[in-house]
């Protein structure tokens, strides 16, 4: 009786997962390849292009967020933010720190 | 509490409005978006009103502590950006040691079982005990392998002495000859001492980040252990899979850390 | 009649407790130990949380009479160093974090957004185990030499030049921190999911409304201390270099990582003070709070811009100097919401219809030296005058003004508000007056001339310091006595008042928040039936219908 | 009573004695930072009147004896708004008042006679240029601005002179600078305000300001031996600098000689100002700091010369500089006294360049 109201969202089956799949290790196959790929600046900008692509579908459909709250999608959505904040404030004062004084 | 039985008003936003006080007064009161008071799944704690409250509460949670799991992570990051930016050389000859075979192979592996846990979910979702039994046993072996392989990565390193600490060895980063599989494959220059000293700092920063995402996973591993065993007893496959669905959420999560620690350390580096 | 006296004098029918209560329902150490419940949970944290305040204020108290003389006379600079260290970690970690939220939040939240517990209690419980846990370690510091880096860990000292147990502390520390984890991530939950039939957010105490903001910043900045600690201790460890300047590791990154917590651990901490005041002005005034979404924004304003100041601890640090700029300029900004609070509790007394029990008097309190300790910061947030003020005791005497009077006035006044609904008892009224009076003067004679002091440039963490100190810091001193003795006196008649205190009743306040609706001492389940929240907070008029027919049906509020 | 009457009576005289509330404003910074700071007190006091008025105020026109039923109100969005939008232009006016004297504070400006302070657990070690030393003591003139190079043998430390409402971190690996214009003659505590162990607060001293001329006599007094750049010069010749530093077309390192203030460019890309620092950096790591044109043959010298070294050698590069040498003479010349039995005024500069232009011919 109480079963399907366990989990808030439809269930998603095996074929999307197989997909899924499929879809990760062709993006894993693909940053290794581009980093034997010289392209200098371009390298680190891809590599991590291609990771987040991989995360956002790992988090989309294996970890159920397209299918879920709102409230969800905005806790992650914060956290991401918080993240980028740390890194981001973190790496511009060091940076700036090679401008000298003025 | 007796005087404003009477007034019944608006109801929530999100639970359906409580039909009447009576209904709300005796029967710890549920609000199930079908039936009225069937009786309660054991798994139903009494504080909770339907079991949507208590499956959305601890999927909330769940999603919560990964935020902070992330955080957690991103002090690492942080680190590792300020010191790649400083160090860059030494980054880079840092990350020619790591073996980037073992690392893809590394990468499958958590994926596969990122993907066994998945299904795991899905089998508990659909009441398939066996299946159940058998992704979890596949995520819980696939799991062995990661840190398995993480093992052996580290093994190379202490051989060599990179780990960080008293008997840091620079040898490989003065005259790249001196281990010649690596120089082969990338035919390093020579660092001069002083930037040679910083990849210290790469390798600290390497055993730290994957070291705490071996933890995780050792972590995962006991809990999965855990797992199979109830699941045999068909404990996630009656209905009650809140269990089954958070823990996949803990494991996918550390599947993202790794692909991240994956680009970073073995991949970005490279030239 | 019953609306108009404050204090509901008990008719007989009420004249005692009410036969089954969260405190009676099991008797046993067990019951306590292995409880679920939210109140029973905040009660044991009361008690650990009490514990430590008295070692903490005991380290206080040692601080004082060694700066009475210019010379270190009473200990030597290196116990001194010591004991400052144990009463920043143990107020810091131990006290102010969970003050508010893990006693009084952890009791009243549930209750006022109508649910029967948290949402999760079991890791409420191992919340309540992990906190004990990480204090156990800090008394284990303690006992086996302390600890002299300062509560800030400051690399590279912690990591290369002190021999005492940075380790076991800092153990301490990120045990502790997970149990604050844990805490926010039960509040956020329940206050998203649990909240009753009609009970919308704009509903909501703003005590919840603080706590929700309070949370935020516990869940998301605290786990980066904890990375901060941990790479601490692996430096101490094994030496991994990265907060090494020998190794080409930068300290500053420690600080950094440190600060991110730290800074908005400052508003985790005031946060919850904040809501505690909204409740007692509104329900001595008997008005709704003014401008309630300007508060419950500014709440989440606080929390929002309280990430992104952190590195004005650091201005004379030789971060870089365009840093500076920028981060000066956010501290500005995040000045401006508690500023927005202070004049909507003023305001919230226009009109009102005032009285002036204990809770209301330390509220005052926290008008007055929180707006203080407010302006205070400016100045150090403020870049050119941080240069003189800050590490000198105006950074002290600020962050006492905050935390002490600001945080500590509002736990008492939160304390004293709802103590007869956790204990079912009243406390002498006239004393529990007196003793907020002695405190606030007694406050304001110890930290006040920590500001001129500071002005003068007198380092903070000295043990001796050149003469010309000397009078103000007596001052100081002779005031910690008179505060000390504030504290002690309602210490004491509260605990007097556990046994010998006149019933309270359910409602002695005449409050309107959902907590006040149910029997005091609570049911274990808190309601008798799912409440139904059918109108706004703060609804005085809705209290007094309600009033109305409750004694039409001349029911005893208590069966 | 009896036992805490001593501290009772001590604390009495002290209050009728002397008990500063403010301190001396004994810098040119000092007015201005204190104009901002009055200006914040007030800000603060008006705040808090408007704050305490209107408790106070409300509580005795609408305690329950007067106003015994409450009148509810929403809220008033002008009201909002204007004690949101009012503190927010005072913090902004503070913040940019603020920013204005920051900036001032840690720009030194072009003139200032630079002097090294080295702080160690747990003590201030001042270097002047003309070689002398003092401990937990420093002494400035009058009227001349006075840069202070800091740097920390081990822990944070952090150099305060609240007369002169400066304070910087010596940070260990970095240098970072202050500076100040001296105005009132006469003697001020400096702290170490960061706390740095077991003596932290042990570890302070006095500042001594003193007339150009007393100053002089001073320099004069207390000349230890060597100057900074001769002791540098000895350094680099005993650490076989020359070897590659000489000003031989052939040379594997640059020439030194006017590298002290020149912009440089480097093998990786980017363009710097050869300052204190950066030769600090250049010595220590030197793989990081390669002018253009040079192969990344230089050994690292991280951990073979104490700081105190460093400072020398760099004092003695500085001296390689025309321009600062011209500098340190006008310094000098004014500062140090005409006898003739000690040093010649330029001495140091003077005596440093010869001998080092024969230190660079030959290996």
């Amino acid at each position: 009786m109480s079963e399907p109201s366990e989990h808030a969202h439809p269930i998603v089956g095996p074929g999307v997962y197989l997909v899924i799949l499929f879809a990760l290790l062709v993006g894993t196959a693909l940053t290794v390849w581009a980093s034997f790929v010289d392209l200098g600046f371009w390298n680190p900008i891809i590599a991590l292009a291609i990771a987040t692509t991989k995360a956002a579908l790992v988090l989309l459909y294996f970890m159920h967020l397209k299918y879920s709250s709102k409230l969800t999608m905005l806790a992650i959505a914060g956290c991401a933010f918080l993240f980028l904040t740390l890194i981001s404030l973190t790496l511009a004062e060091y940076i700036s720190r090679a401008w000298g004084n003025w | 509490m007796r005087g404003w039985k009477a007034r019944i008003g608006i109801a929530g936003k999100k639970r359906r409005p409580v039909p009447n006080s009576q209904a709300t007064a005796n029967s710890g009161p549920d609000g199930g978006e079908h039936g009225e008071n069937h009786d309660h799944p054991s798994y139903l704690r009494h504080h909770f009103h339907s079991v949507e409250q208590q499956a959305d509460a601890a999927n909330f949670a769940m999603w919560i502590f990964l935020a902070t799991e992330a955080m957690f992570f991103g002090g690492l990051f942080t680190a590792y950006l300020v010191y790649r930016n400083w160090y860059f050389p030494a980054f880079v000859a840092g990350s020619h040691q790591l073996n980037v075979i073992w690392g893809t192979l590394n990468t499958v592996v958590l994926i596969l079982s990122s993907f066994t846990m998945a299904m795991g979910v899905w089998c508990a979702e659909t009441g398939r005990r066996r299946g159940l039994v058998l992704c979890l046993s596949l995520t819980f072996v696939l799991g062995i392998g990661f840190l398995g392989i993480k093992g052996i990565e580290y093994r190379e390193k202490i051989e060599k002495h990179h780990f960080p600490g008293l008997q840091y060895n620079l040898s490989s980063f003065l005259d790249p000859q001196s281990d010649p599989d690596v120089f082969k494959q990338y035919h390093d220059k020579p660092l001069s001492l002083d930037m040679a000293r910083h990849t210290e700092i790469y390798f600290s920063l390497y055993f730290a980040m994957t070291g705490m995402h071996a933890l995780h996973m050792i972590v995962g591993i006991g809990v999965l252990g855990f797992m199979i065993f109830r699941a045999r007893a068909g404990a996630y496959t009656s209905g009650h899979v809140t269990f089954v669905e958070n823990f996949g959420l803990y494991w996918h999560f550390v599947d993202i850390v790794w692909i991240y620690l994956f680009a970073l350390l073995y991949l970005i580096s490279r030239h | 009649m019953s609306t108009n006296t404050i204090v509901s004098l008990p008719d007989q029918s009420t004249a005692t407790l009410p036969k089954d209560n969260y405190l009676n329902r099991e008797y046993g150490l067990l019951s306590w130990l292995l409880t679920k419940d939210h109140k029973r949970i905040a009660i044991l944290y009361m008690v650990s949380l009490s514990f430590f305040f008295a070692i903490g204020g005991a380290m206080a108290g040692l601080i004082r009479l060694e700066l009475l003389t210019p010379q270190s006379s009473l200990m030597s600079s290196d116990t001194y160093n010591k004991v400052f260290t144990m009463h920043g970690v143990i107020m810091i970690f131990l006290f102010l974090v969970p003050s508010v939220p893990a006693t009084l939040g952890n009791f009243f939240i549930p209750m006022m957004i109508g649910a029967k517990d948290l949402a999760l209690p079991r890791i409420n419980l191992l919340s309540w185990y992990l906190y004990v846990l990480g204090g156990i370690l800090v008394l284990y510091t303690m006992i086996s030499g302390g600890v002299d880096t300062g509560w800030t860990f400051t690399t590279p000292l912690s990591t290369h030049y002190v021999n005492t147990n940075v380790i076991s502390t800092c153990m301490a520390v990120f045990i502790a921190g997970f149990s604050s984890i844990f805490t926010g991530l039960n509040f956020l939950v329940t206050i998203h999911k649990m909240r009753a039939p009609g009970m919308t957010w704009f509903r909501l105490p703003l005590f919840v409304w603080a706590h929700y903001a309070a949370s935020v910043q516990m869940v998301l900045a605290t786990p980066v201390v904890a990375i901060a600690i941990t790479l601490l201790m692996l430096e101490r460890t094994v030496g991994i270099g990265i907060f090494d300047p020998t190794k080409g590791g930068d300290p500053l990154l420690f600080q950094h990582l440190f600060w991110f917590y730290s800074h908005p651990a400052v508003y985790i901490m005031i946060l919850p003070g904040m809501g505690v005041i909204s409740e007692v002005i509104s329900t001595f005034s008997r008005k709704r709070v003014f401008g309630y979404k300007a508060v419950a924004f500014s709440s989440v304003a606080i929390a929002v811009f309280g990430f992104f100041v952190w590195a004005h601890h650091m201005f004379i640090m030789g971060i870089s100097n365009y840093a500076v700029l920028v981060f000066s300029l956010l501290s500005m900004l995040v000045a401006v919401p508690s500023a927005i609070k202070v004049f909507n509790w003023s305001f919230t007394l226009y009109k009102g219809s005032i009285t002036f029990e204990a809770p209301m008097l330390y509220a005052f309190g926290f008008l007055g030296l929180f707006t203080i300790g407010g302006m205070s910061g400016v100045f150090l947030g403020t870049a050119g005058t941080d240069i003189h003020l800050t590490e000198t005791y105006f950074i002290v005497a600020h962050f006492h003004f905050v935390m002490v009077g600001g945080m500590l006035m509002a736990f008492l006044a939160g304390i004293h508000f709802w103590w007869p609904k956790m204990t079912g008892r009243m406390y002498p009224a006239k004393l529990s007056q007196m003793a907020a009076v002695v405190t606030f003067i007694g406050f304001n004679l110890t930290f006040f001339p920590q500001f001129i002091l500071g002005m003068l440039g007198m380092p903070r963490r000295y043990a001796s310091y050149p003469p010309e100190f000397q009078a103000l810091n007596v001052l100081s001193t002779a005031g910690a006595s008179i505060l000390g003795i504030g504290y002690l006196l309602s210490v004491l008649y509260l605990l007097w008042s556990l046994k010998y205190g006149e019933v309270a009743g359910d409602n002695p306040w005449q409050a309107t928040g959902l907590e006040w609706q149910c029997q005091s001492p609570p049911l274990t389940e808190n309601f008798t039936e799912m409440p139904i929240m059918d109108h706004e907070a703060y609804d005085y008029a809705w209290l007094e219908s309600k009033n109305r027919d409750s004694r039409k049906e001349e029911a005893p509020s208590a069966e | 009573m009896s036992h805490i009457s001593p501290v009772l009576w001590q604390f009495l005289v002290k209050w009728m004695t002397s008990f500063p509330l403010f301190p001396p404003e004994a810098s040119k910074i000092a007015p201005e930072m204190d104009a901002l700071f009055f200006f914040m007190v007030l800000v603060s006091l008006i705040g808090l009147t408007i704050v305490v008025l209107l408790v106070i105020g409300f509580s005795i026109l609408y305690n329950k004896k007067r106003h015994p039923v409450a009148v509810q109100i929403e809220g008033s969005m002008l009201l909002e708004a204007t004690w949101t939008i009012i503190p927010l232009g005072l913090f902004l006016v503070m913040f940019v008042w603020g920013a204005r004297i920051y900036l001032r504070v840690f720009t030194p400006p072009a003139n200032s006679m630079n002097i090294y302070v080295v702080g160690k657990q747990w003590m201030w070690k001042a270097e002047h240029p003309g070689g002398q030393h003092e401990i937990n003591a420093l002494h400035v003139p009058t009227g001349r601005p006075v840069q202070l190079t800091l740097i920390s043998q081990d822990v944070f430390h952090s150099f305060s002179i609240p007369a002169f409402r400066v304070k910087r971190e010596a940070i260990p690996g970095r240098y970072t600078t202050v500076w100040f214009e001296a105005t009132t003659p006469g003697t001020y505590h400096f702290f170490c305000t960061q706390y740095c162990g077991k003596d932290h607060s042990k570890m302070g001293g006095d500042v001594v300001v003193q007339t150009p001329e007393d100053y002089r006599k001073w320099l004069a007094s207390s000349i230890s031996g060597a100057s900074l750049a001769q002791n540098g010069e000895r350094l680099f010749a005993s650490l076989s600098c020359a070897a590659c530093h000489n000003a031989r077309p052939d040379a594997r390192g640059p020439n030194l000689a006017n590298v002290y203030g020149a912009r440089l460019k480097l093998s990786n890309g980017e363009t710097v100002t050869a300052d204190e620092a950066y030769l600090r950096q250049a010595i220590l790591n030197p793989s990081q700091h390669i002018t253009e044109g040079y192969a990344p043959i230089m050994p690292t010298y991280q951990g073979q010369i104490s700081e105190e070294g460093i400072i020398a050698l760099i004092e003695f590069i500085k001296s390689l500089d025309s321009g600062y040498r011209i500098q340190q003479t006008l310094n000098t010349t004014d500062l140090l006294p005409e006898s003739e039995g000690k040093m010649p005024p330029a001495a140091p500069a003077h005596a440093a360049k010869s001998n080092a232009s024969q230190g660079m011919v030959k290996p």
